[in-house]
This record gives C-alpha cells, sequence and structure tokens, in this order.
C-alpha cells in the first residue's frame, strides 16, 4: 500500500487535495474515462463502494448533537437512503462511530474501548464543536476535542449541526472512500 | 433509616387519590442504592451487568450497575458523571452576556426554559421590568419547548418498548416545531432568543400563520398517537403497574414535574407560583393517582393537549401586540439599537460599556424556580456586584429523577427497568451539568 | 436417475453457494490489522468492561422454560405426519392422535397449575 | 416569619426578594430541618447548594482611575466593584432551599456556615432526595457530610484530587494558542 498520499494515481481525492497535480499515469485517457468506456473497475473499487453503501453507524449519543444524530434517522432526512439506516448498538456490528456530544474525561475511557472494539475498516466522525474542539467548554473536565484520543476523519462543525450538516459530512466520507482515501486509523497512527 | 414524617400525613389536598402502594419502598440503607438481599448476597446466581454509559436505552450516558436474579431486578446502582461538562465553573469565567447561551446546553431537550431560568435570575436581581410582548413570547416558545420534550421523550421510550413507528409520527411533529424555533430564532436547537431583558430579536410577521398552522394540526397528531398506543395490548402490558411510586416516595425523593404529578400530587409551579404571564392563561394540569409508568406516560400527553391551549392563547395575545417593545430599555444593561449608535454619545458609551466590561449585576442571591418540562429547573444565583456571576448552581429535575429509579425498579424484572428508566425522562446533560 | 430430483439438487448447491461465498468474500476483502489490540478480546460491556467475563450461572428457570417449550414444540412436528397420510389413516388416525394431544393437555394443565409458566 | 426564632440552631432572618433566608448552626442543621418538616411542613427538600466565598470582594473598590492595576479592558471587572460587598461570617455557605407543597408554594433558604474541613450533619434521614445532592457538593465543594450513608465521588472520577467548584481551584482546559494565557 502506497504510503503517501500523492502517489494515489485517482482524480477525485480533488476535494482532499484541490492543488494535486494530475498524476503519473493520468497524461493520456485518463483512467475513469477508460475505464468507464470498457466498463472494468478494479476490485478494490468494487469493494470500496460497496462499503460506502452500507456503513452501519454505532449509536453513540452523547449530548446536544444526539438528539439532531437522532433526527437524521427521521423521516424528513432519512438516512436510510444511503443504507446507513441500521444504527447499531454494539460496536461490532458497527463501521462508523458518529461521536455527538461532548466528552468528558470519564467518558474518554469507554469511547476509546468502544473504538478499539470497532471491526476494520472504521471511520469516526466528530459531529459537532464540542466532539471537534470541545466547543465553548475549556474546563477541567471537557476532552478539547476527540481527535486527541481517536483518529478523527470527518469534523462536522456548528453546535449542534444541522441534520444536512452531517448528512453531508457523511456523504463527504462516502466520496472520500470512494475516492481511495484510507481510513483515519491507517494515515495517523493513533490508533494501534 | 429513611424517616417517615412523624405525624402520618393525614391526605391533604395536594396528593389525590389512594397510592398504589402504603409505606415506602425507598432502600433503607442507602436510599439511592438497591442492595441486594442477604439470602441472595453469597448465591452465585446474581448476575452482575453494565447498564452501561453506551447502551442504546439509556437515554445518554447513564450507567446502572445492575444485579440480576434470572431475570428480576435484585440490585441497582447508578453512576453518572459521564457527561459531566462543569458548566457552573465555566459560567464563573464569562460575563452575563455570554452565560446566557450556556445553561441551553444543560437540559438539551428543554433548552428554552433553561435559558428563561437563569435569565429571569438575573433579571429578578437587576429588578428589571420586562416589557410585555417579551413575556408573553417567551411564554409560547417555553409552551412549544414543552410539547418538544414532550415529544422526544413518547418518541425515544416508545421505541424501546418496541413501538417503533411512534419515533417516526412524533419525529414528524418535531421538525415542525424545530421549523418555527428556526423561523423566529434562526436555529433549531439552542436558539439563544431569550435575553436579559426581553428578546433578542423582534418576531417576524410570517410566524402567526404557521405558528397557527401547528396548532390547528397538533390535537390531530396527538389523536393520532392515542390511537396507536392507548389501546396497543402489549403497550399496556409493559406499562400498566410497572415501576410504581408513591406519593409519600415522590415527595420524599424530591420529584417534581410530570413524575410528581403521576403520583398522584396535584403541583405544577406554572399554576402553584406563577411565573411569566401563566396567571392570565388558563390550563389544566393533569394528575395520576397510580404513579406507575403509565400514569407517567398519561400526564405527559395530557401536559401536551395543555400546552397546545396555552400556545393558542398566548398567540391570540401576542397577535394583537404588534410594534410594542419587545426589549427592556435600560441602557445600563440592554443593548442600545445600533441606528441609535450613530446620533447619540451616551448610547455610544453604553454599547462600549456592555460590550466591553459587561453589565453588572448588584449583589445578593436569589433562587428562581419555573416548571420545566421534566420538572423544577432552579437557578441559585450569587452576584458580588460584579460584571461576571459569583456561583450559579441549577437544580435538575433529571439528577432527582434518576435517584427515584432504584424505588421503582425494586422487585421488577430487567424490561420493566427499560421501561422505568424511559418513563422518568432523564436527560443526562441535565442530570451530570 | 436423478428424475425429478435435479431441481432439488440444484436448490441444494444454490442455498449452499451463497452463504459459502460470503463467508469467502469476508476473508478475502478483509482489512484486518496484523496486530489486533486487546479490546478486541474483551467483551463488549456498554464500553466499561475491565477483562474476561468470568463464567456467570445462569438461573434454572431459563432452562425450565427451554424444556417447556421443546416439548410442546415437537408435539407439532409429530402432526405433519399425520396431516400428510389423513385420507389414509381416517378415523383411526384421527382418534389416535386425539389421545396424543389429550396426554399432552393433562401435562399442560398441571404445569400451568403449578405455575411453572409464572417468569 | 417569626415562626423561625424557636427553630434549633437559629442565628437570624433576613427577607429576601422571593424567600426568607435563615442562618442556622452549622452543628444544628439535621434538627433544623427536622423541625422545618415537621413543624413548619416543609415537605419536599429542593436543592443543597454549596457556596465558596474564598477573596469575596476582593476585587477592592474602583477609584476614580481604576484599581493599581489599572483598567485592562479584556479582563472584565479589573476596575473593581463599586460598592464592597458585605463581609461574609465564614469561607463556604451550605445553603437548603426547602419547598411547602401548601397554596402559594413558601420557600425558604437555610443556610449554614462553615469553613474548610469543618463537617455537616447529613440530612438524608430528612429527605432521601438529599443524598445525591450531599455527594454532588462533597465531590465538587469538598463539604463533609458526617453521617452521610454513602459518601463518595459522584460526578468526577474515583481518583480525582482536589474539588473543581472551589474558587482556588484553577479552571482547567487547555491554555488558548496565541492568547496571554500560555
Amino acid at each position: 500500500m502506497a504510503d503517501r498520499l500523492r502517489d494515489y494515481g485517482l482524480q477525485s481525492e480533488r476535494l482532499l487535495w484541490p492543488t494535486k497535480g494530475p498524476s503519473k499515469f493520468e497524461e493520456e485517457m485518463g483512467v475513469d474515462e477508460l475505464e468507464q468506456a470498457l466498463g472494468l473497475t478494479t476490485l478494490e473499487k468494487a469493494v470500496r463502494w460497496a462499503q460506502t453503501k452500507s456503513m452501519w453507524p454505532d449509536t453513540f449519543g452523547l449530548a446536544c448533537c444526539a438528539i439532531e444524530m437522532m433526527s437524521i434517522v427521521s423521516a424528513r432526512y432519512d438516512i436510510a437512503r444511503f443504507g446507513m439506516e441500521a444504527f447499531r448498538s454494539s460496536p461490532r456490528q458497527a463501521d462508523l462511530l458518529i461521536v455527538s456530544g461532548r466528552v468528558a474525561h470519564k467518558m474518554a475511557a469507554p469511547l476509546r474501548q468502544i473504538y478499539d472494539q470497532m471491526v476494520e475498516p472504521k471511520w469516526v466522525i466528530a459531529m459537532g464543536a464540542c466532539a471537534s474542539s470541545g466547543g465553548m467548554f475549556n474546563n477541567y473536565t471537557i476532552l478539547q476535542g476527540v481527535d486527541r484520543i481517536v483518529p478523527v476523519d470527518i469534523y462536522v462543525p456548528f453546535c449542534p449541526p444541522r441534520p444536512e450538516a452531517l448528512m453531508e459530512g457523511i456523504l463527504r466520507l462516502h466520496e472520500a472512500h470512494n475516492a481511495g482515501v484510507p481510513p483515519a486509523y491507517e494515515r495517523r497512527g493513533v490508533a494501534t | 433509616m429513611a424517616v417517615a414524617p412523624r405525624r402520618p400525613r393525614v391526605r391533604r389536598w395536594p396528593i389525590v387519590g389512594d397510592p398504589p402502594y402504603d409505606g415506602s419502598r425507598i432502600p433503607e440503607r442507602v436510599p439511592t442504592i438497591l442492595d441486594v438481599p442477604p439470602h441472595l448476597e453469597d448465591s452465585e446466581d446474581v448476575f452482575r451487568i453494565n447498564f452501561g454509559p453506551n447502551h442504546p436505552s439509556t437515554h445518554g450516558v447513564l450507567r446502572l450497575i445492575v444485579d440480576l436474579d434470572g431475570e428480576e431486578v435484585v440490585g441497582l446502582s447508578a453512576v453518572i458523571g459521564y457527561l459531566h461538562t462543569g458548566f457552573e465553573k465555566t459560567m464563573e469565567t464569562k460575563t452575563y452576556w455570554k452565560c446566557v447561551t450556556y445553561p441551553e446546553r444543560i437540559d438539551y431537550v428543554g433548552y428554552q426554559n433553561n435559558e428563561l431560568v437563569f435569565v429571569l435570575a438575573v433579571e429578578q436581581l437587576l429588578r428589571l421590568e420586562v416589557p410585555e410582548k417579551a413575556t408573553w413570547m417567551r411564554m409560547l416558545l417555553c409552551e412549544l419547548n414543552r410539547i418538544h420534550s414532550h415529544l422526544v421523550y413518547l418518541g425515544t421510550s416508545a421505541l424501546e418498548l418496541g413501538a417503533i413507528s411512534m419515533f417516526w409520527y412524533c419525529f414528524r411533529e418535531r421538525e415542525m416545531i424545530l421549523d418555527l424555533f428556526e423561523l423566529v430564532t434562526g436555529q433549531r436547537m439552542h436558539t439563544r432568543y431569550f435575553q436579559v431583558g426581553g428578546l433578542a430579536e423582534d418576531i417576524p410577521e410570517g410566524f402567526y400563520p404557521e405558528c397557527r398552522k401547528f396548532v390547528e394540526w397538533f390535537p390531530h397528531a396527538l389523536g393520532d398517537y392515542l390511537q396507536l398506543l392507548d389501546r396497543n395490548e402489549i403497550w399496556l402490558e409493559r406499562t400498566k403497574g410497572v415501576g410504581p411510586l408513591s406519593a409519600h416516595d415522590a415527595i420524599a425523593l424530591g420529584q417534581t414535574g410530570p413524575n410528581l404529578r403521576a403520583s398522584g400530587v396535584d403541583w405544577d409551579l406554572r399554576r402553584e407560583q406563577p411565573y411569566l404571564a401563566y396567571d392570565q392563561v388558563d390550563f389544566r394540569v393533569p394528575v395520576y393517582p397510580e404513579g406507575d409508568v403509565y400514569a407517567r406516560y398519561r400526564v405527559r400527553m395530557d401536559e401536551m393537549a395543555e400546552s397546545n391551549r396555552i400556545v393558542r392563547q398566548c398567540l391570540d395575545r401576542i397577535e394583537r401586540m404588534d410594534g410594542w417593545p419587545w426589549i427592556a430599555d435600560d441602557r445600563k444593561v440592554v443593548l442600545p439599537p445600533r441606528e441609535e449608535l450613530h446620533t447619540s454619545m451616551e448610547s455610544l458609551i453604553h454599547h462600549f460599556k456592555i460590550v466591553t466590561e459587561g453589565f453588572r449585576v448588584p449583589e445578593g442571591e436569589i433562587y428562581v424556580a419555573i416548571e420545566s418540562p421534566r420538572g423544577e429547573a432552579g437557578c441559585y444565583l450569587v452576584s458580588d456586584g460584579g460584571p461576571k456571576p459569583w456561583r450559579v448552581h441549577f437544580r435538575s429535575p433529571s439528577f432527582v429523577a434518576l435517584e427515584a429509579t432504584p424505588t421503582c425498579a425494586r422487585d421488577g424484572l430487567i424490561a420493566d427497568l427499560i421501561a422505568i428508566v424511559g418513563s422518568l425522562d432523564a436527560v443526562m446533560g441535565d442530570t451530570d451539568r | 436417475m436423478l428424475g425429478n430430483w435435479l431441481p432439488f439438487l440444484i436448490y441444494g448447491l444454490m442455498a449452499l453457494a451463497i452463504p459459502a461465498s460470503m463467508i469467502v468474500m469476508s476473508f478475502v476483502f478483509a482489512q484486518r490489522p496484523a496486530r489486533r489490540t486487546r479490546a478486541h478480546f474483551v467483551p463488549f460491556e456498554s464500553g466499561v468492561s475491565q477483562g474476561q467475563m468470568r463464567p456467570q450461572r445462569f438461573t434454572v428457570s431459563f432452562y425450565l422454560t427451554a424444556m417447556l417449550f421443546i416439548v410442546f414444540d415437537i408435539e407439532i412436528v409429530f402432526l405433519y405426519p399425520l396431516a400428510v397420510r389423513l385420507h389414509d389413516l381416517g378415523w383411526f388416525g384421527f382418534v389416535e392422535f386425539a389421545f396424543f394431544i389429550l396426554i399432552l393437555l393433562v401435562a399442560y394443565l398441571y404445569i400451568w397449575r403449578k405455575g411453572a409458566l409464572e417468569w | 416569619m417569626s415562626a423561625w426564632e424557636d427553630a434549633p440552631g437559629f442565628v437570624s432572618l433576613r427577607e429576601g426578594p422571593e424567600m426568607p433566608t435563615v442562618t442556622i448552626e452549622a452543628g444544628q442543621i439535621r434538627e433544623a430541618c427536622l423541625f422545618a418538616r415537621d413543624e413548619l411542613g416543609f415537605d419536599m427538600c429542593v436543592d443543597v447548594v454549596a457556596t465558596d466565598y474564598l477573596e469575596w470582594g476582593g476585587k477592592g473598590v474602583a477609584g476614580y482611575i481604576g484599581t493599581a492595576s489599572g483598567r485592562d479592558l479584556n479582563a472584565p471587572a479589573a476596575q473593581g466593584l463599586q460598592t464592597l460587598p458585605a463581609l461574609k461570617p465564614k469561607r463556604f455557605s451550605v445553603s437548603y432551599h426547602l419547598l411547602a407543597l401548601r397554596q402559594g408554594a413558601p420557600r425558604v433558604r437555610l443556610q449554614a456556615w462553615v469553613d474548610d474541613g469543618e463537617p455537616v450533619p447529613s440530612v438524608v434521614a430528612v429527605w432521601p432526595t438529599c443524598d445525591w445532592h450531599e455527594r454532588e457538593q462533597f465531590d465538587l465543594m469538598g463539604i463533609r457530610f458526617e453521617g452521610h450513608p454513602n459518601l463518595e465521588r459522584l460526578l468526577m472520577e474515583e481518583d480525582w484530587e482536589g474539588h473543581p467548584l472551589r474558587k482556588d481551584y484553577p479552571i482547567g482546559g487547555e491554555p488558548v494558542r496565541f492568547s496571554e494565557e500560555t
């Protein structure tokens, strides 16, 4: 697995790296046009496509963002359209950990244990300002950002994020995964 | 060691109807811990499980350590603090202007009521007159917030007992209410619309027809819920007679709000100690003497209907208040309007003082209590005359609701424990503060 | 030789192929890290599990209910052959099985009165 | 209300804007609570709050040109207070807010003043709801309630040192970069 992002010869991670120029074999006919023309795909892309179509989140509702996370399952925003309706409560069956709410130090150990118990490939979305950066609580009990204990893929701002904002975060995650960007624990070594 | 009142209280007015059991079911040694009975103490059949912080049906990060004998709960103790956010310490380092937005995050389901209790406390210390339009609009939004809170309760606790479709029904109405909040305040949750002295902005005209539409539609929605649940055999079997709490135990455990009214105590702060303009609005206070999960469900359903009536009456009054002031004009506390800054020097000075140093609250201590969706939400505010509160303490109804879990879950099944924790409607942010 | 058993064979192979492919694919495309963290072997106890769950004993009431279920469930299984051959057996079969049901009914009433069904 | 004069351990009575504040000697809080519950009918204890008055009024009164350190616009109240707040008898005040379920919802605040380390008798026997309230105040403020059946930390972890809500306990958290805090 090439470890540097630059060597991924894929176009669509422009969203993560807009200044990245075309890579080695893109000068001739683009890879995607070629594959599109012949109707081919690599096995890895097919697997990635399948994974993004059924990424089951773990019900990790902490605080106010949990109420908004619940409303993306409701009829109006309906995350089932993206294959994520089944909110699994056990980490063994979950692929995506949406940390929704402020993380106290007392809750950090269980959060880390649940993240370790999730099965690879796994992703983490830090939902809301408090999960991303401690939000408006800079005091003795709130962890200043979940990325201190778990590698985070997507940070969703706002307090609490609108359901549309969270869904855009999820769709960005799907796009990034389809584009070939590996999950966070492979890019950053926080996870053992 | 829980001492019942010396003189057996003759049943007077606040207690209505006969209690589900007499005597007290509060655990003797420690009121909030249900100990394993001695004959089971050393038997290996007792099965200790963690109803832990990450559990689908604990409404947040509550951890219950449950001792099971087969399926019967014989031992229970709660561990809280997994969402302790240090509100009181953080608010001591912020000026009053910045503090107003913190209380919303404490009880994040009934957020406007929490913000109201802090704002009322500051206004009473300042002896500030709030214009009538602001008072009525606060009451309207707090009642809408009460409906929103009861809808979230109904959706999640019915979901846990298997009535999954209730979740989608309730969140459909909840979205309507959040649209109203967004129309008035610009934000779905944590609206920060109440300011010390009145409202943050005036009420947009489009709000009245929208709110009228919701008020017309909501009774039909309530009818749907009742049709779905009230004659549903499974729901009745799972809730009737489960987790009883008598009036004396409820008072001894400091229960307030729907938990208290469901145990047969006719007590509602909106009627007993009217704040805002609740004395000029007529509404009924539902009381049920059974004190079980079904009674708490019934109290909250009736309260939603009553709140809807209150919203209707507030709407009629506010529609006639066009052009009235919506915030006090005491320049020492309230920011002067923008256009005034270009012309008058004093407004500029006041604006500068308030924005940099924050307005000062005269020295004193005060405890203000309101009827939040979960019960009596109180705010104890101590000020030393400076622009920052010296000590803020929020009396949280969910904190005492969780104290009643061991009493209600006594000799029930593990499945009843889920119904009981759902019916006590404790929000963990409010419990851990 | 196969005659009308061929569709059954095809159906059997299909029923075998689908789960087998799932199992094989889950190993082929798995992205397991080389070294698994300790947490993977620790049971999931809502996030606060200390270590290996010490084996806990279940009370006898679970076992009792399971036994009762088996008894009354197998009773229904015995009715299948009767249903298939009802015409040939005629009244004899009917009386025979009525007697069989009667015996189990007595057993059912007994455990009902003894309260074995209360939880 | 004059009925409070003969409460055990009565010190003083002050009429507040919304409820009277009765100061009770710390040692006799339990008897005073029993008296309040049985004689005066306050059958619900709504809240137990501890407040730390360390350096109360320490900012001094702002002279014409402000305090010695001058005006620091970014630190509100650097200029000091208009009037020196009233001095408090001791460092900690433990307030019991009581509510009587009667017409007019009469409320009262029983206040006990203690110094650091002085125990306060627990009232769990009088109102079982005070169990968690007192545990929380012990956990966050360090007030020892003697006679409490299960006095342990409630909100912080078991091995947490220090009591966060005390005035001499730092706010904690991380210093914000590029502000003078670092």
